[in-house]
């Protein structure tokens, strides 16, 4: 988990939604083969932050730049950049009208041009790789959440990317299905993928970050290693939404 | 273009009509559209069937077909209809000086289509009410009348409103049907009367005759689309 | 059915099983004697039930049958091609539409970076104007009764010197309305599908325009496959007002045979009959598509995936049809 | 004179008769709901007197009757079909009037009918077009049509009295219905009527106009015009007009008459 | 929490859907002002169990009694028998359409024709006890899903139930605002209330349940004191059900 050169990094972003300051004088910088963990209260950005890396949220003010470039607007080039960040959803997004495989190969072949072959065979590897290969001609619908989240990253992997985005990944799922993609999210973690989690599954944040970053009302309020930030939260903010999270 | 001008009357006319026959049939339908749908969800199931029996045997034939059965099945029931001969009404049925029944067996005709599709819209309310109010209802403790007084349907009649407002615009377009039954003097028929008998150019004639509908037509969806945003940001 | 009365009413216990039964058992006999003073007794007094009506119809031996039930054959053929021709039509014309509106809407938000600002500008400014106009082609044929449209078309291209068979004149009035309809289904329902399909489009690298063909398009026809269903239904009955152009469908041929044998309310019984169990059957097939799609779609984590509920009723009330 | 295939007759170059016997097919304009003169039977072809002259013609043209195409002509199309050159004549119990004649020409006439007013059987009062001069008595007829613009010559409040539909069945059920005290149309359409429910109704006295009936062509097809007025002269002539009234409207008990004078204007 | 004389008994209890066994031969008691947690992997029938109690659910065999008497079959006598069972859902099911405070007398006005005032008083007092009494105006859509979820308990309150069910009232519920709504509950615990919880909130479980129950299958596997389930459940199935839940 060496942190090298930075990969993202944000600079003064800020964001508004009409009167809404989403995030306000945001500055950030995600090393290479680092994994941020983003907490924070409901409503306090962390959506929102991670969605502005791969510009699905375009920003009102700031810069933000990935690999050493400044985000393109718009076009073949933005459509480029996204696909190099792989992005795993709350509420995973598989094409429900595909197949799991079909899922995981539409990118590498529609937009990085591979041919259908070498796609599907790199694509089976993938599910393989987070234990779902059996599933690969099921539609999503006949999945369990665990199985479609899998699904959704693996077809975020199967782009190559240089990043991967995770807006609370299982945060939808059946308590006994959390496990499964954590697992594979661990072990992505360990072989030093680059990676922004918003998560409030403390234990991954224990484990597998780098840095927990805390977020509220639009601010980087705290960033910190988590040995750090668990055993002693600078902010009142911090301390006050630790304790309603682990209490229970 | 002369036409729109030195007919003016005719179209306005028209489109007098037109409207007084859409909101007589709008009035109609609705009553009866209510019933059915009371019908349709009664747990008593003869009526129950009556209700679906309905709205099937309506929602599935044309229009133009129930026109022509009020036309002849009316007069060999032995009714020409003139239950609907109340003094408020009879200006507008004998329009041209003429009591004639087609002007309420279309009016007829109209209601009993529409009303199969209010129906549906009003059970389309109901159903949109999620389940769980109804439960929420009952494990208080609410018997069925209050459930349904105090819960579903507050809830439900704002969710059958979009649907209603769809079901009315597309029985004014209906409405269009009665001109090329009989109905003499709306706006569908003015646009038959002006080109084909009196010879007047067709451009002109179809853009007053559109004209006239869309008056009534597009406002009232635009209405809807904005009612149902609110709907759609308030859920 | 059971689902929606599920919301209005508990598990019937036994003695409301019991008012249950007698209220059926009541309302039955009132409905049959109601039926039989009402509607039997003044039909039968007119001699409405004589096999002399009748007989051409529903009587293999009487020696107009065969020839009537060949004349409702070509009405019904008749039908079914303009219904299948219009409807084909619709669906081409207006998925275009669709994704032309789609495709623009989301022009009309581009700022063309990268290119000389005059340049830029009059691409917005094209696509905002190109946008505008769709907007109200759909707003007026939408807004128009398809009667008015169908007599427009036979009436307005002769006038313009075009000149086609009364088919033809009826599937492009059928199509001008309906293409718009589908339209408007297919736009809803892409817009309706949960946001993430697209974003998750997005974020592999999909082009807009790929988003559309490849994500959103085939999802919102699936979705919209009941709605669509309910539209042919709306186009089968749309194409009796064939009548009003002189196109021989079976309601106008219903009208020749009636002109020869005297008996309307038994031919229109018998036209009636045939279009409900067409109608019902494709509406039965509807619910059915709803279901299949509603049960696959149980356990995804991509929540909405019935059309919304507005729509829904879009589609019931544009059931509408003549 | 069997021959009717295409070489077998000779017609001026570039004249409609030889366009017509070339391509071997033709369309013709006629009614598909008026008894005796052209109604669409259950065989699926239409059958009455304007169909049986519109075949003696085609014949004529060396056409088989096979390959003629009906096509439905209601009364307020009948120009328009013609101009558009959707038909390529029209025989539809068509009155020739000069309104008419701007916007196309006549062939014949081939009939002569005349406007008449229908009245219930048991009716008393109603004995002619002048019974409707004090005012009382309703009369129907059909948007577009001439007897209607002919009646309010006799009415005295139009907008009272005269009732307009857009079919005469319509007026035939409002009379039945006694929402209007008489019909008034052309003394055929009105035997149709009668033929089907003779216990219902009756003629109220004599024609009153005279409707010539003709076949409608283009404004300027001359050649065509003499053509199917020679073909009809030829058809006075030797009995198949006659014949072919026997056959339809015949049956309906009315007058067919001399044969009336072509009208070569 | 003196587990006193039975409260609700069943006894011999299943149910079917069409083909599917969704209770099997469930038998349980619960005495007066015990609390047990019901819990089990998703679809396991512990919903249904919780919407036997007050017959939202009506059974196939076996006998449900409460409070000595066996479960009413429909009319005015069910209607009561609900009124005594207090009901809170995953989806709080607030009506839409009505202010927190309306939702909260709308079952002591129609329902124990209570006078309005004193409906009205007794429900802001709830409101407050369950800490919102500031939002009574307001429509429950204004509110977030604790608030919402505790107006939910107060409307159960508010008729003065003998016992509470709870299906997963937690569960839809944004991480930070879990505790305020189990506080809630675990001071109703401890207050004597009788109640029967379905919750993956284990802390929950360990703190304020007289008795857990472990169902899986539609059956009842385990039924044991908190700390023995917790330390050592006996069956096979609750070690692999604690072992997902728990790890992460
Ligand atoms: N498209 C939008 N339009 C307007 N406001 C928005 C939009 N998206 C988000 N917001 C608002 O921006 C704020 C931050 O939202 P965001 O989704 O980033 O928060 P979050 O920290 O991810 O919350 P959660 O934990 O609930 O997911 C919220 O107040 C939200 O209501
Ligand atoms: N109304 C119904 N009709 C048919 N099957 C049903 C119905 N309600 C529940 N089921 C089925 O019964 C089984 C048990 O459902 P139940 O909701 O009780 O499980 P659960 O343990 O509460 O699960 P979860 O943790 O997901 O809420 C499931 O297989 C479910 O699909
Ligand atoms: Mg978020
Ligand atoms: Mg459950």
């Amino acid at each position: 988990m060496a942190t090298g050169e930075p990969l993202i990094v944000l600079d003064g972003v800020n964001k508004w939604f009409g009167p809404l300051h989403v995030l306000d004088d945001v500055s950030l910088s995600v090393g290479k083969g680092e994994v941020v963990v983003v907490i924070g209260p409901s409503g306090s950005g962390k959506s929102t932050l991670c969605r502005t890396i791969n510009r699905l949220e375009p920003i009102t003010s700031g810069t933000i730049t990935f690999d050493g470039q400044p985000l393109p607007a718009e076009g073949k080039a933005l459509a480029k950049l996204r696909s190099e960040v792989g992005m795993v959803f709350q509420s995973f997004n598989l094409f429900a009208h595909k197949t799991i495989l079909e899922n995981v190969t539409l990118g590498p072949v529609k937009v990085r041009k591979e041919k259908a072959s070498v796609a599907r065979e790199r694509g089976l590897a993938l599910l393989d790789r987070v234990g779902i290969a059996n599933q690969a001609d099921k539609f999503p619908a006949q999945l369990s959440g665990g199985q479609q989240q899998r699904a959704a990253i693996a077809r975020a992997l199967a782009m190559q990317p240089k990043a991967m985005l995770f807006d609370e990944p299982t945060s939808a799922l059946d308590p006994e299905m959390v496990g499964e993609v954590l697992d594979v999210m661990t072990s992505l973690a360990g072989e030093g993928m680059t990676m922004v989690v918003v998560t409030h599954e403390m234990g991954f944040a224990r484990h597998a970050a780098n840095r927990v970053i805390f977020m509220a009302d639009g601010q980087l309020v705290e960033d910190a290693p988590p040995s750090q930030f668990f055993a002693n939260p600078r902010s009142e903010r911090a301390r006050d939404f630790l304790s309603k999270i682990l209490t229970h | 273009m002369n036409v729109l001008i030195d007919k003016f009357d005719v179209f306005a006319g028209g489109f007098w009509l037109t409207l007084q026959i859409c909101v007589l049939a709008a009035i109609g339908a609705l009553i009866l559209g209510a019933v059915v749908a009371v019908l349709r969800i009664s747990p008593v199931p003869p009526l129950r069937a009556v209700g679906t029996g309905y709205v099937n045997v309506f929602r599935n034939m044309p229009l133009t077909v129930v026109m022509f059965f009020a036309a002849f099945g009316l007069p060999a029931l032995g009714s020409n209809a003139d239950f609907l001969r109340v003094p408020g009404l009879d200006a507008i049925f004998s329009r041209l000086g003429t009591d004639l029944p087609y002007f309420r067996f279309a009016l007829i005709a109209l209601v009993l289509y529409t009303a199969a599709f209010v129906c549906e819209a009003l059970r389309s309310g109901v159903n949109a009410v999620p389940a769980g109010q109804a439960e929420a209802a009952r494990s208080l403790g609410l018997t069925f009348g209050q459930n349904l007084r105090y819960v579903v349907l507050p809830q439900s009649w704002k969710a059958s409103v979009v649907p209603l407002g769809s079901v009315i615009i597309a029985m004014i377009k209906n409405s269009a049907l009665i001109g090329f039954f009989g109905v003499v003097g709306d706006l569908s028929q003015t646009a038959d009367q002006l080109t084909s008998a009196e010879g007047y150019a067709f451009v002109p004639v179809a853009i007053g005759i559109s004209i006239g509908y869309l008056i009534m037509t597009v406002p009232l969806g635009a209405l809807l689309d904005r009612l149902e945003k609110r709907q759609a940001v308030a859920r | 059915m059971s689902q929606q009365t599920s919301v209005l009413y508990d598990v019937p216990g036994p003695r409301q099983r019991r008012i249950t039964l007698i209220s059926s058992i009541v309302a039955t006999v009132v409905l049959a004697v109601g039926a039989y003073f009402l509607i039997y007794q003044p039909l039968d007094d007119k001699g409405q039930f004589s096999m002399e009506l009748w007989g051409p119809l529903v009587d293999p031996a009487n020696e107009n049958f065969p020839l009537v039930w060949d004349r409702i054959g070509t009405g019904l053929k008749n039908t079914l091609i303009a219904a299948a021709l219009a409807i084909v039509a619709s669906l081409v014309v207006g998925t275009l539409l669709a994704v032309l509106r789609i495709q623009l809407k989301s022009l009309t938000r581009r700022r063309f970076t990268g290119l000389a600002t005059p340049v830029a500008y009059l691409l917005r400014g094209l696509s905002l104007t190109l946008s505008a106009v769709t907007r109200v082609c759909v707003e007026v044929f939408r807004g128009l009764p398809v009667v008015i449209t169908i007599f427009f078309v036979a009436r307005g291209f002769p006038e313009f010197g075009i000149s086609f068979d009364t088919l033809w004149y009826l599937v492009i009035g059928l199509t001008v309305y309906n293409a718009v309809v589908i339209a408007e289904i297919l736009r809803s329902g892409m817009e309706g599908l949960p946001g993430g399909q697209a974003e998750a489009a997005a974020a592999i690298g999909l082009s807009p325009l790929q988003t559309t063909r490849m994500i959103l398009l085939p999802q919102a026809f699936r979705i919209m496959l009941p709605a669509l269903i309910s539209q042919l239904v709306v186009v089968l009955k749309d194409t009796s007002l064939g009548f009003i152009i002189s196109y021989e469908e079976t309601l106008n041929i219903g009208k020749q045979i009636i002109g020869v044998l005297g008996n309307p309310i038994q031919v229109y019984v018998v036209i009636g009959v045939l279009f409900i169990v067409v109608n019902y059957s494709l509406s039965k097939l509807a619910q059915y598509v709803q279901r299949q799609l509603s049960q696959g779609r149980k356990s995804t984590g991509v929540p909405a995936q019935t059309p919304p509920a507005a729509l829904a009723s879009q589609s019931e009330a544009t059931g509408q049809g003549v | 004179d069997e021959g009717t295939g295409a070489g077998s007759k000779s017609f001026p170059a570039g004249s409609t008769m030889e366009k017509l016997n070339k391509a071997q097919k033709i369309k013709v304009g006629t009614k598909f709901d008026q008894p005796g003169f052209g109604q669409k039977g259950l065989s699926g072809k239409p059958e009455g007197f304007d169909v049986e002259v519109a075949k003696i013609i085609v014949k004529e043209l060396g056409i088989p009757e096979d390959k003629i195409e009906y096509v439905e002509t209601p009364s307020k199309v009948r120009e328009d079909v013609i101009v558009n050159g959707t038909v390529d004549l029209v025989a539809a119990t068509y009155t020739i009037n000069d309104k008419r004649k701007e916007r196309i020409a006549f062939a014949g006439p081939y009939y002569e009918a005349g406007q008449n007013i229908l009245v219930k059987k048991d009716d008393t009062t109603i004995t002619g077009p002048d019974s409707f001069k004090d005012g009382t008595k309703k009369v129907c007829s059909v948007t577009g049509s001439t007897p209607a613009e002919e009646i309010k010559k006799y009415v005295k409040d139009v907008a009272t009295q005269v009732v307009l539909f857009d079919t005469y069945d319509k007026c035939r059920d409002a009379l039945k219905g006694g929402q209007v005290d008489a019909v008034t149309t052309d003394n055929v359409i009105l035997l149709g009527f009668i033929a089907k429910d003779e216990a219902s109704f009756k003629l109220a006295g004599d024609n009153f106009t005279k409707e010539p009936y003709g076949i409608g062509v283009k404004k300027e097809d001359t050649d065509f015009r003499t053509f199917i007025n020679d073909t009809l002269e030829k058809a006075f002539a030797d009995g198949s007009w006659k014949k072919a009234w026997d056959d339809t409207a015949g049956k309906f008990g009315a007058e067919l008459g001399t044969a009336p004078t072509v009208n070569r204007y």
